[in-house]
């Protein structure tokens, strides 16, 4: 019965064309600025990191993909950007093992256990990097600054976390903040660079504005109220905004897809509780880079933020 | 003046034109098929009986809200009683002959009563495909202070609507006038697309009881939940309806119709139809006799039917695919698609990366990711906390999901299993 | 000797109070509960962990009794519990014959009329729900698989044929197809049963003739034939009484259709059960496979 | 439930309750000075071992003194363990522990004295809440901890120079006040001691 | 004042109680499975950890400690906390059988549940008052409401998800609790 | 005999605690960061398991229903009791490393629920069977967790270096999060096992 048929398919019969692989390449995309830089300022060493990075996650996500007899999902470029984003958050000289180790985790825990991208409900990338951490804290703190003496080799949230904030002016700039000359993370360190590859993602849409201008806007008044309330003992909310990752939190962590909220009013307030808490975590708690555990405590509470939905119509 | 629409949905794409398409009049074919439901609620009891002889205007069904006429003279060669309509709904079809020869049209009887008439043409309202009858003394019952008149198309800036505007502008609003005269509303807004509004105020006289309101081309901007929204900034609850407001809204063509069947007394056998011919992709706007076949209707536009793929009934957004190029043209369409196998859409069975695209799209601001979720997986209960039954259907959602998930589908799924209980037992 | 005496009299103090205070409120605050909920709940093995799908195991006792919960779910407990709360309940320990899901619709892919093609969730209610399934008869099983994806024992499997196939070895006949398919396909079948009638069309012979091959046309050859008058003609579908049948298969013999088959029997039918294609072979298509339900 | 259940009820309640309160008393009874070895000898024996420097024979824990070094508000006695180090039956050395004031809290610390010298043989910190990375760097830093052996016990310690740990100020200060106040004690009890 | 403040973020956030200590996973796990379940679990145990923390600090110090029976403290405690549990289910069933349906049920897995006599042994370690006590219990059962709560939510959302065979129910639950201790490794230092 | 046999080997594998039962979770991820500990916190546990389930099952028909279980609590504290006060007096340094999980084993829910569901309804003999089979099963699941999390955790077993001095331990596995996630995986890698072991049977 090979006679001509039409084919019957519930609604709607048109698409907007955008595909993961389309959002996953802008994210890519808008990283670049990011690792540029890092390549220039860090050296060849950082090459090496995101080339590892992202082979190895690509690897390990196609093992356990045919292992499990799924699908194969590499084409989606989503593993890519994911290897990237890892290997951006890592120090430039990390040996080879470690950030191995971290892309299994970053694909086995954090995406392959729940069923792949989209059900994992913590940032992924975030995962692997708290378990680096933890597991390996020298490691993750050899901090190496081109062009500087070594003995300003700490990065700016460190001098503010060990010496107070009145010592910060001593050795940086919010020039050398802004445009990245200071120790950190591969591509982490340059606000100017993360702003640069926040802003295209803004302009092509593939991330709602509301995450990120919260998050920012929740550090920057959280750290603004400390700050005019005791000043000298706490940072000023510009040194917040600028250092100690809270740029590619903004942009890149806080926004990854599955584990924020989807509804405008979870978005600000997702946003809003985590840049506060990315300023507690840094004042009080025990971790410099507060803006990437902020961002993670958050995940947890997307599915209860997702709850406040807009108010539906006509209710 | 700033325009009016709602914070969310689809930007709808820019129109190559800068005016309607006239309308082009298709001519009836040899056979035409007629069911005797094509609005909402009970169908019409069949007239006529086999080999019956048929005129024109002559009335084939009818029950107590509507009617069915006869686009053409000619013979009833066969009843059918087991037609499926496009909703699944088994109902009566007759299948008519032409005889070539044009005759009298057949006059309805009774011509006193505009109400009668509108029964006797067996009007329906465009858009809601509610008998105009019942609509309209529902609306008396309830009394109406707005009157709204949806000039606007789905998809098209330019469909069949805004063609009615520019071609048949003093039968529309003749039409415009016999609804107030029947309703008799405080305020009446004719809405339309801003890009449409230009051209209207060059091609028609607008009386003055008729504001006429630019909107936003939007999509869903033609449902009508989001029409009151835009018009009057009030929301009503899915389940009661804006009549509980004092607002009524009508279909620009069932204006247009209602002067067609009153003032010029021509039975209502005819349908405008906005046509998406796929090679190349052009837009026509069509007066076809209804029961005229789809096939006929690909030959009148020169196309060999193995070369669509799809058949879409209403917008590409919100319509029904066809499963048979017999289908006739009936009183429920506004719109064909002719789609090619190339630009159909294809669904996936991945899984939602919780992206929020389809939330942030959604006009009646759901969580379509959920609803759609908790449908598949059989947690109905889950989906109804979640206002399923608020969803129009109106396809956003699924227009923009990136991982192509036919979210309408589940929530269609999802509200059946709600409502008629086929319970998929949570393991 | 002091301390020993101390430690003796301070437990014993508690003791007391503990079992005064217990006791009096026990019977201050007396409630009457059905003692069946007692003995299932002292039956249950009072681990409270939760696996059966209750807070507590008193809970789950309560739900049995109270709302008909099947009594199967205790996972701590194993099967000694289940047995003794089935009897307890008077719920029959099945004996010799079990039941198993068989598929009753034989309209394959070159048996049965298509309209159309369908593209859209790959899920039978779906299909069902919003495009009314691509088959000519409205009846017949839609091949796309949730009966396979709803097993939880992996007995299912969709042949090349486009039909379910149905592994008894692996069937529990815990039922879960039968509840799922919106067409009411499969149904439990006791493995003492000989023959079937694998049609659930209800429409008239001659439509059936037309949209499927191997539907029942309700022709009645078989209720004429058989010679234990075993199969009665119920809404134009042959029914066989299985008490009756005896097992000679004269009505498969004669059946034109095909319709009425031998069930449980060693020889395969056409369209056996395919291996799932490689995952690359997969990657191309979208496949239901792929597709897993985790409720 | 009648009245001749309830009692038998409350009888086996009390029964089981009394008769395990026994048990358990005798086994206490019977492990009671295992376990106090045992704690003293867990709790304390890496601090000896740490604060004691010259060779000894015997198990210090073993051979333990206790002494009264006050009374508490109620006036009960205050009482506290002094060991004592042997080599070939001579005491070579007696530890106690003396407290003080740190930034997170008391500090404990293990003081090791060479009676016939009169000096500290060395120190071992026992009980701290400070800084991890902050104040107990300074308990691990041999310059900072090494300063106290050979110092003389005198009336007046606290006059002997000790450099404060850089960035520890308050760790250090704490275990310079315990330390005092264990040679105070040492100075005070000698001949009780000894 | 402060002080307090900081007890309580420490037991909620940096010393968790199930997330970090280990106490009352049990329930964690089994309860964890939809979000009303767990409001009403989260609701039991808060008052039983609060009323089973003051009986047993009463019984500790009022009663073992003057006859210097510490060591009989574990048989007296659990003795408390059964004997508490089954009078307040008692008591609850007659009295108030709607809060009852409500908390009931939990009540039961709450007798062994390690959170209840783990808090009554960490308040004589700790050497709290009467009044540290009965906070710290409360702020313990806050923290465990707290991580059970976020877990119900996160299950809640795996059932739309794709969780392979093997991983779903326990092992997903007990691996998404491991990240959620990830998490709360950030709340390292903050009350202290 | 053969009964005694099957009741204590059902605790090796059909019904092993923790895995079969979720049960007895906070000790199972407390204490397995080193196998030594684990060890030791099983043997106090198979202890307990079998003073408690003999005396409930020589006593079963002696006590009241109403204070049924008051009375098995305090036999199983009592045990825990002993064996505190034993380790105490004679493996200090396990009891430290320990703390407050040896009181807890009273809590510990596979203890009240074997005694609840298994010797109450049962002989003497075939409860001391089933007490050790789950004990015995208990402390070689923890002892697994444990080997697995000590040897990449810190790279060494039972406190002895097993892989070269270069080797950095994965810290994670140490941790209080790793514990879960290594629980998680393996109780998944048991599901995958006995899901491959079915479908042999019946394959067969
Ligand atoms: C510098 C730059 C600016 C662009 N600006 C826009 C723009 O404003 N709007 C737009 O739709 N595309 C813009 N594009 C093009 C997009 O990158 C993309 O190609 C376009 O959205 C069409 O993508 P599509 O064909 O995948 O839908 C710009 C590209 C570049 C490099
Ligand atoms: C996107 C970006 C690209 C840069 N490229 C260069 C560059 O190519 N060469 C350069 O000397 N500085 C570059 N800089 C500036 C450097 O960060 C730094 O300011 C510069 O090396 C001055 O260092 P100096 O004071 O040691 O000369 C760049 C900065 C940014 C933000
Ligand atoms: C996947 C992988 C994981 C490894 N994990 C570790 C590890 O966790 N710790 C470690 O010390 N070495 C690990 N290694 C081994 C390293 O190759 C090797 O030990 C390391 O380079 C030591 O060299 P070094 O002594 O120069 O530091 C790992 C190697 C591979 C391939
Ligand atoms: C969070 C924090 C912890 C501290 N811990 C210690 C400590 O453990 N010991 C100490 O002497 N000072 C400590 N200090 C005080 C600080 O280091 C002080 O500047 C030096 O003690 C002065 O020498 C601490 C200060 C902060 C902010
Ligand atoms: S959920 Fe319904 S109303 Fe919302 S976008 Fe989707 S189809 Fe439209
Ligand atoms: S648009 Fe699609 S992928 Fe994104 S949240 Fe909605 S359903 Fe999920
Ligand atoms: S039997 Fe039912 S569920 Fe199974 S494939 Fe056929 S229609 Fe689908
Ligand atoms: S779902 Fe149940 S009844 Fe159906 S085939 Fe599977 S095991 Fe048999
Ligand atoms: S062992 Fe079950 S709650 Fe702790």
């Amino acid at each position: 019965m090979s006679e001509f048929k039409l084919t019957v398919s519930p609604s709607p019969h048109v698409h907007s064309g955008n595909s993961l692989t389309r959002m996953m390449r802008d994210f890519i995309i808008a990283l670049l600025p990011a690792t540029i830089y890092g390549v220039y300022f860090f050296g060849m060493d950082v090459l090496r990191c995101v080339l590892i990075a992202i082979v190895s996650a690509v690897v390990w996500e196609a093992l356990s993909q045919w292992l499990s007899g799924r699908k194969l999902e590499i084409g989606n470029l989503n593993t890519v950007f994911s290897g990237l984003l890892l290997a951006l958050l890592l120090p430039p000289s990390l040996p080879w093992w470690t950030i191995l180790i971290g892309t299994l985790l970053m694909v086995l825990l954090g995406k392959e256990i729940y069923g792949g991208y989209g059900s994992n409900p913590f940032n992924c990338v975030l995962i692997a990097w708290v378990a680096l951490q933890l597991s390996y804290p020298d490691y993750m703190a050899q901090w190496i600054l081109p062009m500087a003496d070594p003995a300003t080799t700490s990065t700016p949230m460190e001098v503010f976390a060990s010496q107070g904030s009145a010592f910060i002016g001593e050795y940086f700039s919010y020039t050398d903040l802004f445009l990245g000359r200071t120790a950190g993370f591969t591509g982490q360190v340059s606000a100017l660079m993360l702003l640069i590859g926040g802003s295209y993602l803004l302009w092509r849409k593939t991330i709602n504005w509301r995450i990120p201008i919260s998050y920012l806007a929740g550090v920057f008044f959280f750290a603004g109220i400390f700050w005019l309330l005791g000043t000298g003992l706490y940072a000023d909310p510009v040194f917040h905004l600028l250092a100690g990752g809270t740029m590619i939190s903004a942009f890149f962590l806080a926004t990854d897809l599955p584990s924020s909220p989807t509804t405008p009013q979870g978005m600000i307030l997702f946003g809003l509780g985590a840049g506060i808490l990315t300023v507690t975590i840094r004042t009080w708690g025990a971790w410099t880079f507060g803006a990437f555990y902020a961002v993670l405590i958050f995940n947890m509470f997307t599915p209860f933020l997702d709850k406040i939905t807009p108010e539906v119509y006509g209710r | 003046m700033r325009l009016r629409s709602f914070s969310e949905g689809l930007l709808l794409p820019r129109s190559s034109r800068s005016e309607p398409q006239p309308f082009e009049h298709v001519p009836a074919p040899e056979t035409l098929f007629l069911p005797l439901k094509q609005h909402q609620g009970a169908g019409c009891r069949p007239l006529l009986k086999k080999e019956e002889t048929v005129q024109r205007g002559q009335a084939l069904g009818q029950s107590s809200e509507t009617t069915i006429q006869s686009p053409v003279t000619g013979q009833v060669v066969e009843v059918d009683k087991e037609f499926r309509n496009l909703y699944g709904t088994l109902t009566t079809s007759l299948t008519i002959t032409a005889s070539g020869e044009m005759e009298q049209t057949k006059q309805s009887p009774a011509e006193s009563a505009i109400m009668d008439r509108i029964l006797h043409c067996g009007v329906i309202d465009s858009g809601s495909a509610q008998p105009l009858l019942r609509k309209l003394s529902k609306s008396q019952e309830c009394g109406v202070r707005t009157l709204i008149i949806n000039g606007l198309d789905e998809f098209f800036i330019f469909g069949s609507r805004a063609a009615l505007l520019v071609h048949y502008p003093e039968q529309t609003m003749e039409g415009i006038q016999i609804l107030q005269h029947i309703l008799q509303p405080e305020v009446t807004y004719l809405a339309v697309y801003e890009q449409s509004l230009p051209l209207l105020r060059e091609h028609a006289a607008i009386p003055d009881s008729v504001s006429t309101i630019p909107l936003r081309a939007k999509h869903p901007q033609h449902k009508e939940p989001l029409l009151v929204s835009a018009l009057t900034g009030q929301e009503y609850p899915l389940e009661s309806s804006p009549l509980e407001l004092g607002i009524a809204s009508f279909s620009l063509e069932t204006a247009s119709t209602l002067a067609r069947i009153i003032q010029q007394n021509q039975p209502n056998t005819e349908k405008p139809l906005t046509v998406l011919d796929p090679e190349p992709e052009d837009q026509r706007n069509l007066i076809v006799p209804l029961g005229t076949p789809i096939k006929h209707l690909l030959q009148y536009l020169g196309r060999n039917s193995e070369s669509v793929a799809k058949v879409i009934v209403g917008g590409p957004l919100t319509g029904t695919a066809l499963s048979s190029l017999d289908y006739p043209v009936t009183k429920e369409m506004d719109q064909i698609h002719f789609q090619k196998a190339r630009d159909q859409i294809r669904f996936s069975s991945e899984v939602c990366i919780k992206c929020g695209y389809c939330v942030e799209v959604c006009p009646m601001r759901l969580m379509p990711f959920l609803l759609s979720g908790y449908s598949s997986t059989g947690l109905v209960d889950m989906a109804a906390n979640y206002d399923i039954f608020t969803c129009i259907e109106c396809g956003c959602c699924a227009y923009v999901c990136p991982v192509n998930i036919p979210l309408v589908q589940w929530i269609q799924v999802g509200k059946s299993r709600l409502s008629t209980h086929i319970r998929n037992e949570a393991v | 000797m002091m301390s020993i005496l101390n430690a003796v009299l301070v437990m014993a103090l508690l003791g007391v109070v503990f079992s005064l205070v217990l006791g009096l409120a026990a019977k201050v605050f007396y409630v009457y509960v059905d003692p069946r909920i007692e003995s299932i709940a002292d039956m249950l093995p009072g681990a409270n962990c939760g696996g059966c799908g209750f807070a507590s195991c008193s809970s789950y006792a309560e739900a049995i009794i109270n709302e008909g919960v099947s009594p199967t779910r205790c996972v701590a407990g194993g099967e000694d519990v289940t047995q003794n709360v089935c009897s307890l309940l008077g719920i029959s320990a099945e004996a010799g014959s079990r039941n198993v899901a068989q598929i009753f619709c034989r309209g394959s892919r070159n048996k049965a009329l298509h309209l159309f093609d369908y593209a859209g969730a790959e899920d039978c209610i779906a299909a069902h729900v919003v495009t009314g399934g691509d088959k000519a008869c409205k009846y017949g099983c839609l091949g796309l698989g949730t009966c396979v994806r709803k097993c939880p024992f992996g007995a299912l499997s969709i042949g090349n044929d486009g039909l379910p196939h149905v592994d008894i070895d692996l069937c529990t006949g815990c039922g879960n197809c039968v509840a799922v398919c919106p067409r009411g396909i499969p149904r439990l079948v006791a493995t003492s049963q000989n023959v079937a009638n694998l049609c659930v069309s209800k429409d008239a012979g001659k439509t059936v003739k037309q949209v499927c091959q191997g539907g029942c046309i309700a022709c009645a050859v078989c209720t004429k034939q058989c010679p234990e008058k075993a199969i009665r003609m119920q809404e134009k579908l042959a029914e066989v009484d299985p008490d009756k049948c005896t097992g000679d298969y004269v009505c498969v013999e004669k059946c034109p259709t095909g319709s009425m088959q031998k069930l449980f029997t060693a020889e395969e039918e056409e369209g056996t059960a395919v291996e799932v294609a490689s995952p690359t072979a997969e990657a191309s298509q979208t496949s239901e496979e792929t597709e897993q339900d985790t409720v | 439930m009648s009245l001749k259940e309830f009692l038998r009820m409350v009888l086996i309640l009390t029964l089981v309750t009394g008769i395990w309160g026994g048990l358990l008393s005798l086994v206490k009874i019977a492990t009671q000075d295992q376990i106090e070895y045992q704690r003293i000898k867990n709790i304390k024996a890496p601090a000896l071992e740490k604060a004691i420097n010259v060779e000894y024979t015997n198990d210090p824990v073993k051979a333990r003194k206790k002494i009264k070094v006050g009374t508490d508000e109620s006036g009960n006695p205050i009482r506290r363990n002094v060991f004592i180090a042997k080599r070939k039956g001579r005491v070579v050395a007696v530890a106690l522990e003396g407290y003080g004031t740190g930034y997170g809290g008391r500090l404990g610390v293990m003081v090791a004295i060479r009676p016939e010298k009169r000096i500290v043989d060395g120190i071992a910190v026992t009980i701290y809440s400070e800084t991890p990375g902050v104040g107990t760097k300074a308990m691990k830093s041999e310059s900072f901890m090494g300063q106290f052996s050979g110092k003389r016990i005198s009336a007046n310690f606290g006059g002997n120079r000790i450099d404060a740990y850089s960035g520890a100020t308050y760790t250090s200060e704490g275990i310079m006040e315990a330390v005092e106040k264990a040679t105070q004690i040492f100075s005070q009890q000698r001949e009780k001691i000894l | 004042m402060g002080d307090y403040f900081l007890m309580m973020i420490s037991a909620i956030f940096a010393n968790n109680i199930l997330l970090i200590r280990f106490l009352g996973l049990c329930p964690y796990v089994g309860v964890s499975s939809n979000v009303n379940g767990s409001v009403g679990m989260s609701g039991a145990a808060l008052f039983v950890n609060v009323l089973a923390s003051a009986f047993t600090w009463l019984v500790y110090n009022y009663l073992l400690v003057p006859f210097q029976l510490e060591y009989l403290r574990t048989v007296a405690f659990i003795l408390v906390i059964a004997s508490l549990v089954q009078l307040v289910e008692i008591v609850l069933q007659k009295t108030a059988p709607a809060l009852y349906r409500a908390l009931g049920i939990y009540l039961p897995l709450i007798t062994t549940n390690c959170m209840i006599f783990g808090t009554a042994v960490l308040n004589i370690n700790q050497e709290n008052t009467f009044f540290e006590a009965v906070l710290f219990a409360f702020a313990t059962a806050v923290g465990f409401s707290l991580a059970l709560l976020i877990l119900a939510g996160l299950r809640e959302r795996f059932a739309i998800g794709k969780v392979p065979t093997m991983l779903n129910g326990f092992p997903i639950a007990l691996i998404s609790a491991g990240l959620m201790g990830l998490c709360f490794q950030g709340f390292i230092g903050l009350g202290q | 005999m053969s009964t005694m046999w099957q009741e204590f080997s059902k605790g090796l594998w059909k019904e092993v605690p923790p895995f079969r039962f979720v049960l007895g979770l906070c000790p199972t991820l407390a204490v397995t960061g080193k196998v030594s500990s684990a060890l030791g916190l099983g043997c106090g546990v198979i202890f307990v398991l079998m003073v408690s389930n003999t005396l409930i099952s020589i006593f079963k028909n002696q006590i009241p229903g109403k204070i049924r279980v008051p009375v098995f609590i305090v036999i199983i504290a009592s045990a825990v009791t002993i064996v505190e006060l034993m380790m105490e007096a004679y493996f200090y340094t396990l009891f430290e490393v320990l703390g407050i999980w040896i009181p807890l084993i009273v809590v510990n829910c596979l203890i009240l629920g074997r005694g609840e569901a298994f010797a109450r309804k049962n002989p003497v003999h075939l409860s001391v069977a089933d007490g050790l089979g789950m004990g015995v099963g208990f402390t070689i699941s923890l002892s697994v967790l444990a080997s697995f999390r000590e040897i990449i955790g810190s790279g060494t077993w039972f406190g002895l270096s097993l892989l070269p001095a270069s080797y950095i331990g994965f810290e994670l596995l140490q941790s209080p999060p790793g514990a879960f996630i290594c629980l998680g995986l393996l109780l998944a890698l048991i599901n995958l096992i006995s899901s491959k072991m079915e479908d042999k049977k019946q394959g067969c």
